[in-house]
């Protein structure tokens, strides 16, 4: 059974519309359903691995109509949103306990899958501005969600410079519209490939780079990152960093620029030098950090970097019509890292958070010794840092390894270098982590620290797991169903609107 | 908040019942004149508003309490989806397809009882629009009244 | 042509003023000037829908901005950031300003001839045409918003329904309990 | 030149929500922006002599539309779209007052220089 596309937005918004209605008798109700809404969405998900399909609503053909898109791009992001939300909504029945309002904030919860479903299915510019604005809203109101000071601080900030994206992204959408008369991607496209990239476009595209590198968090927009992803409850960070910032972001930034405007070299260029700012300044500013949280927010912009350099380097390939295998060696090493951060970051998250709730505190200076008190979140913890660091037989020394080999049969051995660089500095922060919360001594005040169980360790296992066998994402039966038809899709360019119009 | 003058009290109470027949008339014929079940829907709120800034808090909450709207919102928002639902599911067709008016089950066009779903979907978001933009202003002015009286405190 | 320049002038004048007067109070009732000329814009421009539309979203959103402000700008706080920020931030600015203002008029196709009209089958001539036809709305804006493109109103209504539970769980009073021992 | 002084209109938001340091002039700002956006997007279909796009009983003629409508209606697109942005607008304006109102409660100003808890 084919299942229709609309579901993965539906299920999600008819579950947070229902979920208010519980009230404060039926919050157990309330938890499992939400529980079940995701694990039917990670079901459905894994159903369509390997399929591309267009889905026209209500019937209308396209350009009349809204059509939902489903190619390999955007069955990937799926696929991580639907399992980091899974991961992120088991853990968060015991950690969100010592909140109240708690129906309230699985709806929102639920709010947020649907906008970033509704984003990575969305084949309408506007539509894909609509459901960027729900996916945001749901997450500015997330990150204050525990009212303290600095939590609505960082929400305010967080809401102006999302703000700021969201009407630059309204601006370049109406530039557009204005430009070529059409709203569906495949249209534009194709009236973009007839006249080339204009005046009026480019200006409509930097306005694209601008807002939705801000949703990304690239370096000179990433003000907002490390305030808003700390401040944020456990699992929310967890979502935030792990799938929200690539939904909005990277996504979004990938469909404009390969497929809609179709990429050129100075667009290639302008996407590997924010890609490299990013890795480098994400890294260095995450050195110096003694909150865990911040210091993962920091290293999280670091690693957008990674996935955004293998993306514009294989762009700029195309682009200088080189050898297109190159090409989309660096996408796939790109895109690969693109799913490996987004299982491990939200694993180091859940474990930041398991470890916020028993000791009470973020400061790494505070904690010590924990890793004996605390055997599961330490063991999923050091797999995740491993991964992050690029020890070999986890999953992100290989996206890293592509990302090398690309760089170099490219020759741009400077790239490589920076890579191996920053991947030097990512190791040497979490071995801070490592050595700052997990061994030395134990002080006086934590001695009756309990480890986190039930749910909350499921949640870490589960990932942990997957952190350890994403390297077997690179077998080749795997890699054909699930990595290349996201490459191609990127390599393909301008070929995604014929694509879409006979399909 | 014990609201304002007699004088405002009396004129509200009635202008009241205008503004609110006046967006229900906006709400039903939102498919065949300007307006539709935004604009009607927020005016339906401001009648409401209208009637909370002269009479005081209290007194809109009794006409429309606070877990009734809230409840209000979410419904009108499934009633919504469940349109949209239920065009994927007649006929096993589309998400969103207009089954009425695709199936020539009734109406002809510029009469009130025509375009399908169209005048059902207007009258379903003007109930939530309604209801949340009031519940908006309903929460930000208890906000303000807690922490006036905790401040005299 | 002049009467849309006017307008436009007269919303860029209370604009300035919102954003360089020193009262809070003051700032909100130039926003409500901005929202009542675009009200009007909107009408002269043959969008009687967003005119109205507008005019009573205006009215509400003052209602809250005001409920915001008033009795809360105790303090006046004028001013602006810190110098070089400030400086560097307006330099950005100003050439965004330079590039669009000189790029706009020569892209987009002329002030009232709408870019329908010279791209062959576009969807909007298909609205004009035959959306009555369609949809059976004689209100082509409606049979848009509630037919064709009903999947973005879905969108619209969604936003709505985060903002008012955002508001709920941003202004709730208890935000934390002490943790007992959870029985998960 | 209408559509320069819209762009206008938007980099006057944007100084705003960029340069102010009061919490309430930001979201006046970012206020500006969206109604610069929307007046953007209904002048783009903006057709000289036209009408709205609303068909009446005098523009059937024989069953059909007459020419006259068909050819001066103004484009109904940017209208439907401008109602959907002009409500996420009035959405995020109330999610961002509630933000700043519960901040002024917890901080007891709209200075976001003195709202500075947070490292960087």
């Amino acid at each position: 059974m084919t299942i229709p596309l609309p579901v993965f937005v539906a299920v999600p918004l008819v579950t947070a519309f229902l979920l208010p209605l519980f009230g404060k008798k039926g919050k157990a109700a309330a938890t499992v359903l939400a529980n079940l809404a995701t694990l039917l969405l990670l079901v459905s998900a894994i159903t369509l691995i390997g399929q591309s399909r267009a889905y026209e609503m209500g019937k209308w053909s396209i350009p009349l109509g809204i059509n939902l898109v489903l190619d390999g791009l955007s069955c990937l992001l799926l696929l991580a949103i639907s399992v980091v939300s899974c991961a992120a909504m088991l853990f968060s029945v015991r950690y969100m306990e010592r909140y109240t309002a708690k129906s309230k904030y699985l709806s929102l919860f639920m709010l947020m899958v649907a906008g970033m479903n509704g984003v990575v299915l969305s084949g309408d510019i506007f539509n894909l501005f609509v459901f960027l604005e729900i996916a945001s809203l749901s997450s500015y109101a997330l990150v204050g969600f525990g009212c303290e000071h600095e939590e609505l601080e960082a929400s305010f900030k967080y809401m102006v410079l999302g703000s700021i994206a969201s009407s630059f992204v309204l601006f370049g959408v109406a530039l557009v519209y204005g430009n070529t008369g059409s709203l569906n991607m495949a249209y534009i496209s194709q009236a973009i490939s007839r006249t080339g990239i204009t005046t009026g476009l480019g200006f409509a595209l930097g306005l694209f780079v601008t807002g939705f590198g801000l949703k990304a968090a690239l370096v000179p927009f990433h003000a907002w990152l490390p305030d808003a992803h700390p401040s944020a409850p456990a699992p929310i960070s967890a979502m935030l960093s792990g799938v929200l910032i690539k939904a909005l972001g990277v996504y979004a930034l990938c469909r404009m620029v390969f497929n809609v405007f179709g990429v050129t070299v100075p667009i290639g260029w302008v996407l590997m030098v924010l890609g490299l700012l990013s890795m480098v300044g994400g890294a260095f500013l995450a050195l110096g950090q003694w909150d865990i949280k911040r210091l993962m927010a920091y290293s999280s912009i670091s690693q957008i970097g990674y996935v955004v350099l293998g993306i514009g380097l294989g762009g700029l390939i195309l682009a200088n019509d080189g050898n297109v295998a190159w090409a989309s060696l660096a996408i796939l090493g790109g895109l690969f890292h693109l799913v490996n951060h987004a299982v491990y970051k939200s694993l180091l998250f859940l474990t930041s958070g398991s470890l916020e709730m028993s000791t009470g505190t973020r400061e790494l200076k505070q904690m010590g010794g924990l890793a004996e008190k605390m055997p599961v979140t330490r063991t999923t913890a050091t797999i995740a840092s491993a991964s992050i660091a690029g020890i070999p037989p986890f999953s992100g020394f290989w996206s890293k390894l592509i990302l090398v080999i690309a760089a170099v049969q490219a020759s741009f051995y400077w790239v490589a270098a920076v890579i191996v660089f920053v991947s030097l500095c990512t190791l040497i922060m979490y071995l801070k982590v490592q050595r700052y919360a997990f061994l030395g001594e134990l002080p006086e005040n934590l001695q009756e620290v309990k480890e986190n169980k039930g749910t909350m360790a499921i949640a870490m296992v589960s990932l942990a797991c997957l952190c350890v066998l994403m390297g077997l994402l690179l077998i080749p039966s795997l890699r054909e169903s699930i990595l290349e038809p996201a490459v191609t899709v990127l390599t393909d360019g301008m070929r995604y609107s014929t694509n879409i119009i006979n399909m | 908040m014990k609201g304002m003058t007699i004088i405002v009290k009396n004129i509200s109470s009635f202008v009241k019942v205008l503004i609110f027949l006046f967006g229900i008339y906006i709400i039903l014929f939102g498919h065949l004149t300007p307006g539709g079940g935004f604009a009607g829907g927020v005016i339906v709120a401001s009648s409401y508003v209208l009637l909370m800034l002269a009479y005081g808090r209290e007194f809109a909450e009794e006409n429309l309490s606070l877990p009734t709207t809230s409840r209000l919102d979410c419904v009108g928002a499934l009633l919504f989806a469940a349109i949209a639902l239920f065009g994927l599911f007649y006929g096993a067709t589309g998400f969103f397809w207009n089954f009425i008016h695709q199936k020539e089950l009734w109406g002809q066009p510029l009469k009130l009882l025509s375009a399908g779903t169209i005048p059902l979907s207007n009258i379903s978001i003007g109930i939530k629009v309604g209801s949340s933009l009031f519940l908006v202003i309903l929460i930000l002015s208890s906000f303000r009244l807690e922490t006036s009286a905790s401040e005299k405190e | 042509m002049a009467i849309f320049c006017t307008l436009l002038v007269f919303i860029i004048i209370a604009a300035f003023i919102a954003v360089e007067t020193k009262k809070l109070l003051s700032a909100v009732i130039c926003i409500g000037a901005i929202g009542f000329g675009a009200s009007i814009m909107f009408l002269f421009l043959w969008a009687p829908d967003i005119a109205i539309t507008q005019i009573v979203v205006e009215v509400l959103g003052l209602i809250i901005l005001i409920r915001a402000t008033i009795s809360r700008d105790r303090t006046f706080i004028a001013g602006d950031r810190e110098f070089f920020g400030m400086i560097v931030s307006l330099v950005i600015i100003l050439v965004i300003a330079v590039a669009g203002v000189s790029v706009f008029p020569e892209t987009l196709p002329d002030f009232g001839t709408p870019v329908f009209t010279e791209t062959s089958n576009s969807a909007s001539q298909t609205y004009i045409e035959e959306g009555l036809e369609k949809t059976g709305a004689a209100n082509l804006v409606a049979s848009v918003i509630l037919d064709f493109r009903a999947y973005d109103t879905l969108g619209e209504a969604t936003v709505l329904f985060t903002t008012i539970i955002g508001a709920t769980v941003i202004l709730r009073k208890k935000t934390k309990k002490l943790l007992e021992e959870p029985d998960l | 030149m209408p559509y320069a002084l819209c762009f206008l209109l938007f980099m006057i938001g944007l100084y705003c929500a960029v340069v102010k340091k009061n919490m309430v002039k930001i979201v006046i700002g970012i206020l500006i922006m969206e109604y610069a956006v929307n007046l953007f997007l209904i002048m783009l279909g903006f057709r000289w002599g036209g009408r709205a796009p609303i068909v009446t009983a005098e523009d059937i003629s024989g069953g059909s539309l007459s020419k006259l409508f068909i050819n001066s209606s103004v484009d109904p697109l940017p209208q439907a779209l401008v109602l959907t942005a002009i409500v996420i607008s009035l959405g995020s304006l109330a999610l961002m007052i509630s933000i700043c109102i519960r901040t002024y409660e917890r901080y007891g100003t709209f200075d976001i220089t003195q709202i500075r808890r947070l490292k960087g």
